[in-house]
């Protein structure tokens, strides 16, 4: 069984170099950052990357099938708002569940708008954040919109089994589903094949319409389980809940590896992505850098490891011999 | 067989005005969107409000749409060459934190650090985009959040930067100021669209940035030196950014670091709706203008309304989605030849 | 794209005088420019090793080779789009490097290029003079009513009919490749550089521009034509070189002393015969186009293809003989019309998996526009057709892919046979083996339409897919065949159908020479 | 390209004034501008003025700047509702020194200003309505101290920076800590969060870094919202401090989780608002300040409380 042969080879094959680069420096944290390695700080700082890690999957897909989403900061608001209204009528589970469906919801409607009528995605999910947040804050109205707490609303994303939170372990399940669905199943494979090169894939009988729209649905669901984290951990509903949240999973995917021009990229580059914004992101806060700072490092790192990534594309011409 | 040249031209029949109609008028029906919508959303408004239909206020909403339109213009020049600018929200309010501390220490003169500002950051995604090859989603987001942390950072303990005394006079008089009825503000960001269309019009390098939206390969390929022109469009957006800078002093007086949240969306729109395609190559300052417009006079009616800001928020929404369908159609009238 | 505002005529840009009254700059014969053991490394591959070439005024120089030969990369450092690792390149005996295209064109070196290098955003006059706009700095008055009248005559002088302030978006291929033409004899030259230009062109385009040629070469002027086309080398050139693995096998040898026969075996390496295919018995018909048209109101075309029968279709350029080929493989939507496979209807036209389902392979005309997947492996390329027929139990098996799909890899002789390779790392020709691989997996497969399938293909993998052809034709499959390499159309077809403004003409047997199918194509007795 | 620009501009312009301008509306209009309606104390402040306007019957227009940064968006919407030719402001500022300007204009062109909990900074306002801030920051440092009994370490979120209320509070409470508590050590000071979400995360990455943190300081109970029950699914026992009484918030106290919230009544000021609002629009004499006091909330004596004065009801929808 030739190395080339392993079940996960090709995807570490896939891994531009620039991604052990990144590994080594956030090791490197890990060992010398006084107060890092404390199991409450690395499960702090796993439970935040458990909820970009989830969006990022969702974006993922998008981004493999040749699209961009930028709405998904919106539709967690929106879960969040849906949410704590139907919990004054509903049991929490229902509620819940309502508020999960109204992130699937935006993601048909960006699935349908994108796939059958054609509209380029990013100006879709652009107008679909200024009017799913605009929405959300007029439903939402003035006082915050509370989730009474008796209902255990807290369990999901505070309380943890055997010390593993429980949002670190869906992230983890939901990982390995994501793997299953983009290298296991032909929705899967036929989204790198339309990332790729759309007319080809029209070319091959691919069903173009059908999977671009279940890319945007399936991508949804994933940023569904986000915002039902989130809207537990919060507790209420906030229009302005995580309006960074589509910058953020385009930065992880962009640092772990994922080409916005579509067509590459798999679970493994998300998670290494996330990781390694969560772990510079929590360095920060540990050497007591000011917050403001925070955000500047977060856009060298992305800049930078992009970068990195491009260099090795300069020596070998991507662009296809056709003469 | 050696047909002459002369009697081969007769063979082939002259093209027919059909097709020069279809050209000459729909080739340009997409900047005409901005115009439209600016009137039916002004004739709207006035129907309902009564104070709304005033040229008194006419001029209020001149003096409001300047920094939305001049971001916009900025980021069609980008858009034009197939990238887009995401920073251009946080770099303004970076350059009017920097400008502040200038003219509070070198009085009037330091107003030059706003463009300035906003020329090193459009460098910056310029460079980054053409000689780095980064997507410009990446390299102006970068630019977004290292600009961000920049202005937090400039700003002392992140509190804002006021004005001195003198120099935020003279600043108010001019916002305040009008020549036979439109406001200063309106003259300026007028005279900034004369200068864009100048530019982009009658000038090789306007023609260039047209031939490298239009097509990257042919432009290297007839001797353009497209990573020059790429990073002229960046700094020219910057340079924009830098502008809306000044005028956002104008009205609030002070360096806030905080300020511009949003408003990088609000000029794509404001681009996309003035006949901007998102594939490149297509670019008319005024359809730009009057979007701007367009998006100014529904944020003001709706003020006028009372009703909650986020509804103008949705219009702005649709709108987007709206101009994305037109972008569509109007390519497809261009394909069937 | 509004037309600038007049500002007054422009003092800068060069006159592109009627092409009569230019003086020669350079007495006949004289080098023009020359190439001396030019070296071009792309990391490790070896573009080109050593080639040299002398370019004289006056005289028609012609530029063969297969692809990956080194034809484009020589020419690219021509015009200066490229920068050689070594050798010498020197322009009326002085040495010259070019820095970009725009020193080339200082120099009077123009290139008129296949990929055609136009702007489809600006009009058909910003386009002709898009060199002086990419040169010139300050105010570009390309309004003036000089710029204008020269842009008349580059048109008149090519016989393109537009207008100048159409875009070009709006061009058809044809026209597009003769405003090309255009813009590059417009230029006051020394050296004219043309790649591929009549690809897209009518025979009535091609003999115009063989005129201007000849005329233009009588004025002093040194022309570099580079074509896959024998036949128009013949005509056309004085002198040859050609290219093989980035040497000059043949350099400057006159045309009227070498055999077509020395030239194409130079080009392949090996003694090549036309000789005719023995062709499999044709059975009951499988495929039917009934009453098709594109376009409400184009003329209506039946087709039906029989089981073993390889049916040609030729047409030129814009006759409507590609739109038709995709048709019959389901991939275009026709406004009236149905296409059938034994019988049975296929569903709604214009949708391949609809197509693909009924059975139907097709092997589009541009491989890089809607044929292969870049960044991907060989093998994903070739499994997309059949991915949903490699699952167990509901998932994508990743064994049952490389078994099935690395024998139909090996079954064209993909060469080197390294399925996990990325396809951009394979020639042209490999990457159109893996194309069809990809159709022949598809299990119940019935017909195969393929659409120019050796178009930039070198020799040895052409026999290859032809031999490839024949197999699929005698296993039953009802093949069609598009293609403008008359060569190939006529010794494959069983019968060769003649397609001219969208309407089906004539029908030819089997074997009629090339020169029929041309004569044929043309229509009158032009 | 110019000549149709000039066509461009002359017809849009035309179009903008078609109709003739409108007739002086006969009753009093009231126009109210506040940074963000998304925020507890706001839209309690905006209950307690559309129920003082219904009871006055004038016309209320409220306008909302979508939240506390969007200083420039807040300016422009004070402009439109001048075009509107409201009779009065009242005015909320996102930014005190930012505001002054267009308020001063507006009072120029004889619309009275009233200044609103954060007043623009001039002084030429109609009439101020807030509460004494930096008591209620006293008030915090008090149970602050007694809940924790006098030593321990402390961490404050004390809001964005640039508004003067907060500001006040947090030196209330910095300044009482140091005279009546010197035990007691801040630790750390954010001033970035404002949101639950935010305070949530600030709070948990406090926990990290001090393992022996005692206390928090929340400026107002939206973040008090977020961060207790945080603190309490981590199992960390941090005495919470904060100020204003949403509903939630005095569940929370009723609960023991709050050990006190230092509290303004809101709806009050928002009535005084509109009553002083109404007065200066009729040009009669107004109160220069209405200074309402404020007040101490514990688990015993919540129920002593006039809720009704201090925050808007649960549904209710500005």
């Amino acid at each position: 069984m030739k190395m080339a042969d392993l079940p996960g080879s090709h995807l570490l094959r896939r891994l531009p170099v620039s991604i052990w680069g990144l590994v080594v420096i956030v090791a490197l944290v890990a060992l010398f950052l006084p107060g890092f390695a404390r199991i409450g700080n690395i499960t702090n700082v796993l439970r935040v990357g458990a909820i970009l890690a989830l969006a990022s999957y969702g974006q993922t897909i998008v981004l493999i099938s040749g699209g961009i989403d930028f709405s998904i900061g919106s539709s967690v608001a929106l879960c969040s708002v849906v949410t704590a209204l139907a919990v004054q009528q509903l049991p929490l589970g229902l509620a819940l569940t309502a508020g999960f469906a109204s992130i699937i919801g935006v993601g048909a409607i960006n699935g349908l708008l994108i796939a059958y009528l054609k509209l380029s995605p990013f100006l879709v999910t652009l107008g679909m954040l200024l009017l799913v947040h605009g929405f959300a804050a007029i439903v939402a109205g003035g006082l915050p919109v509370e989730v009474p707490d008796r209902e255990g609303i807290h369990t999901l994303s505070g309380s943890d089994l055997l010390g593993v939170p429980y949002p670190v372990i869906i992230a983890g399940l939901a990982a390995g589903a994501l793997y299953l669905l983009l290298e296991r199943t032909t929705l899967g494979r036929s989204w790198f094949l339309i990332g790729s090169n759309l007319a080809a894939a029209a070319a091959t009988g691919i069903r173009l319409r059908r999977n671009i729209f279940l890319a945007y649905v399936l991508a949804a669901v994933f940023v569904g389980v986000a915002g039902l984290i989130l809207t537990s951990r919060v507790a209420a509903g906030e229009p302005n809940l995580y309006p960074t949240l589509p910058f953020e999973t385009m930065a992880a995917c962009a640092v772990g590896g994922i080409p916005l021009t579509g067509g590459r990229g798999s679970a493994l580059n998300a998670v290494i992505g996330v990781i390694v914004i969560a772990v510079l992101n929590n360095a920060i806060v540990l050497l007591n850098f000011p917050a403001y700072a925070q955000l500047s490092l977060l856009g060298i790192i992305m800049v930078g490891a992009v970068i990195a990534q491009g260099m090795p594309s300069w020596t070998r011409p991507s662009r296809i011999r056709s003469l | 067989m050696d047909t002459t040249v002369a009697d081969s031209v007769a063979l082939r029949r002259p093209c027919a005005v059909r097709s020069r109609l279809r050209f000459g008028v729909l080739g340009q029906v997409r900047y005409t969107i901005g115009v439209a919508t600016a009137l039916i959303a002004a004739a709207a408004f006035a129907a309902t409000f009564a104070d709304f239909g005033t040229f008194e206020n006419a001029a209020n909403v001149l003096s409001l749409f300047g920094p939305l339109a001049v971001l916009s213009v900025g980021q069609m020049i980008v858009v034009l060459v197939r990238g887009f600018d995401l920073s251009v929200g946080a770099v303004f309010a970076l350059a009017t934190v920097i400008t502040a501390e200038a003219m509070n220490t070198a009085g009037l003169v330091g107003l030059a650090a706003a463009p300035l500002v906003g020329i090193v950051f459009g460098l910056l995604n310029g460079v980054l985009v053409s000689y780095f090859r980064v997507q410009p989603v990446i390299a102006t987001l970068g630019s977004l959040l290292l600009a961000r942390g920049a202005a937090l950072l400039a700003a002392p303990n992140g509190q804002a930067v006021i004005l001195g005394g003198d120099a935020q006079m003279v600043l108010l008089n001019l916002q305040l100021a009008n020549i036979a009825g439109v406001p200063v503000t309106a003259i300026f960001t007028l005279i900034v669209f004369l200068v864009v269309a100048f530019v982009l019009y009658a000038t090789a390098f306007g023609r260039r940035l047209f031939m490298v939206g239009g097509d990257p390969r042919s432009a290297a390929l007839v001797g353009v030196r497209v990573h020059a022109v790429t990073v002229a469009a960046y700094t020219l957006c910057g340079f924009c950014a830098g502008l809306t800078a000044i005028l956002i002093l104008m009205r609030t007086g002070m360096g806030l670091p905080t300020e511009g949240v949003g408003m990088e969306v609000q000029s794509l729109a404001g681009a996309v709706i003035g006949g901007s395609q998102l594939s490149g190559g297509y670019a008319n300052p005024f359809g730009v203008f009057f979007a701007a417009l367009f998006i100014q006079t529904t944020q003001s009616g709706l003020n006028f309304s009372g009703i909650s800001p986020y509804a103008a928020e949705m219009v702005m929404g649709c709108s987007i989605l709206l101009a994305g369908l037109l972008d569509r159609v109007s390519q497809r009238i261009f394909r069937t030849a | 794209m509004t037309s600038a505002s007049n500002v007054g005529p422009d003092p800068r840009s060069s006159d592109a005088a009627v092409i009569a009254t230019r003086q020669p700059q350079a007495a006949t014969n004289e080098v023009l420019l020359e190439a001396r053991a030019v070296v071009k490394e792309y990391g490790s591959t070896k573009a080109l090793q050593g080639a040299n070439l002398v370019l004289r005024a006056g005289r028609i120089h012609a530029l063969m080779g297969e692809n990956g030969a080194g034809k484009s990369t020589l020419v690219q450092i021509l015009v200066g789009a490229a920068v050689p690792t070594s050798g010498v390149i020197a322009m009326q005996g002085r040495p010259v490097s070019f820095d970009g295209v725009s020193e080339a064109l200082a120099a009077g070196v123009v290139p008129i290029y296949q990929q055609s290098s136009l702007f489809p955003n600006l009009t058909v006059l910003e386009n002709l003079f898009a060199f002086e706009t990419a040169a010139s700095h300050g105010v570009a008055g390309h309004k003036s009513a000089r710029r204008r009248r020269s842009a008349k005559q580059m048109l008149n002088r090519i016989g393109l009919a537009v207008l100048l302030d159409q875009p070009v978006a709006s061009l058809s291929l044809g026209e597009k490749q003769l405003l090309e033409i255009a813009r590059g004899l417009g230029r006051d030259c020394k050296l004219l550089v043309l790649d591929e230009p009549t690809a897209a062109l009518s025979q009535a385009d091609t003999n115009r521009l063989f005129a201007a040629l000849r005329q233009l070469a009588s004025a002093g002027v040194g022309i570099l034509y580079i074509s896959h086309k024998t036949n128009e080398i013949a005509q056309i050139a004085d002198e040859i070189t050609v290219l093989r693995d980035g040497v000059c096998v043949i350099s400057g040898a006159p045309l009227k002393s070498t055999s077509m026969q020395t030239i194409v075996s130079a080009m392949v390496g090996h003694a090549f015969n036309v000789g005719e295919k023995n062709l499999p018995v044709v059975r009951a018909p499988v495929l039917a186009l009934v009453g098709a048209a594109l376009r409400i109101g184009d003329p209506e075309v039946s087709i039906t293809v029989r089981a073993s029968e390889i049916l040609g279709i030729a047409g030129l350029a814009g006759s409507g003989a590609e739109e038709i080929g995709a048709m019959l493989a389901g991939a275009l939507a026709c406004s009236r019309g149905v296409l059938s496979v034994n019988g049975r209807p296929v569903g709604r036209s214009g949708d391949r998996a609809t197509a693909v389902a009924a059975g139907i392979g097709y092997v589009p005309a541009d491989r890089s526009v809607d044929g292969l997947f870049p960044g991907h492996d060989a093998l994903r390329n070739a499994s997309a057709s059949v991915l949903d027929h490699l699952t167990k139990f509901g998932l994508l098996s990743r064994s049952a892919e490389s078994i099935r799909l690395s024998a139909a890899l090996t079954n064209v002789s993909l060469t080197p046979n390294q399925p996990r390779r990325l396809i951009d790392e394979f020639s042209g020709g490999n990457q159109q083996k893996v194309l069809l691989a990809r159709n022949l997996a598809v299990a119940d497969i019935k017909a195969l339409v393929l659409v120019e399938p050796t178009r930039g293909v070198d020799v040895g993998a052409r026999d290859i897919i032809h031999d490839r052809i024949l197999m699929a034709a005698a296993e039953g499959l009802a093949v069609v065949l598009v293609s403008t390499d008359l060569e190939e159309l006529t010794s494959l077809s069983h019968r060769v159908a003649i397609i001219r403004d969208r309407r089906l003409t004539t029908e030819l047997p089997r074997l009629s020479s090339p020169a029929a199918v041309a004569g044929a194509m043309l229509g009158e007795n032009q | 390209m110019l000549c149709k620009a000039l066509k461009y501009a002359a017809l849009a312009a035309g179009a903008l004034c078609l109709s003739l301008p409108a007739a002086q509306a006969a009753d009093v209009t009231v126009g109210f501008s506040v940074p963000s309606l998304s925020t507890a104390f706001w839209t309690s402040a905006a209950y307690g003025v559309e129920k003082e306007a219904e009871k006055a019957g004038v016309k209320l227009v409220k306008v909302d700047a979508g939240n506390d940064n969007n200083v420039s968006q807040q300016i422009g919407q004070i402009q439109d509702l001048m075009q509107r030719h409201v009779n009065v402001l009242i005015i909320g500022a996102a930014n005190d020194d930012a505001l002054k300007p267009i308020a001063e204009r507006a009072i120029a062109s004889g619309i009275p200003v009233i200044g609103f909990s954060t007043p623009p900074n001039t002084d030429k306002l109609a009439s101020y309505i807030g509460a004494d801030h930096y008591d209620m920051g006293r008030l915090q440092a008090e149970c602050m101290g007694k809940a924790l009994g006098g030593k321990g370490k402390v961490a404050m979120m004390s809001f964005i920076t640039g508004q003067i209320w907060a500001d006040l509070r947090a030196k209330g409470f910095k300044e009482t800590l140091a005279k009546e508590f010197p035990d007691i050590a801040i630790v750390a000071e954010n001033r970035l969060a404002t949101t639950r979400a935010e305070s949530i995360t600030v709070a948990e990455d406090w926990v990290q870094r001090f393992p022996d943190l005692a206390g928090i300081y929340t400026t107002v109970d939206d973040m008090a919202g977020g961060v207790v029950p945080a603190l309490k699914a981590a199992k960390k026992s941090v005495v919470v401090t904060t100020s204003n009484l949403s509903p939630s918030t005095q569940k929370m106290v009723h609960d023991g989780d709050l050990p006190c919230s230092s509290i303004q009544k809101i709806v009050e000021q928002g009535r005084n608002a509109l009553q002083q609002a109404v007065l200066a629009a009729r040009k009669e004499p107004t109160a220069k300040a209405v200074l309402l006091p404020a007040l101490m909330v514990t688990k015993d004596n919540i129920d002593t409380i006039d809720l009704s004065s201090v925050s808007a009801p649960a549904d209710y929808r500005p």
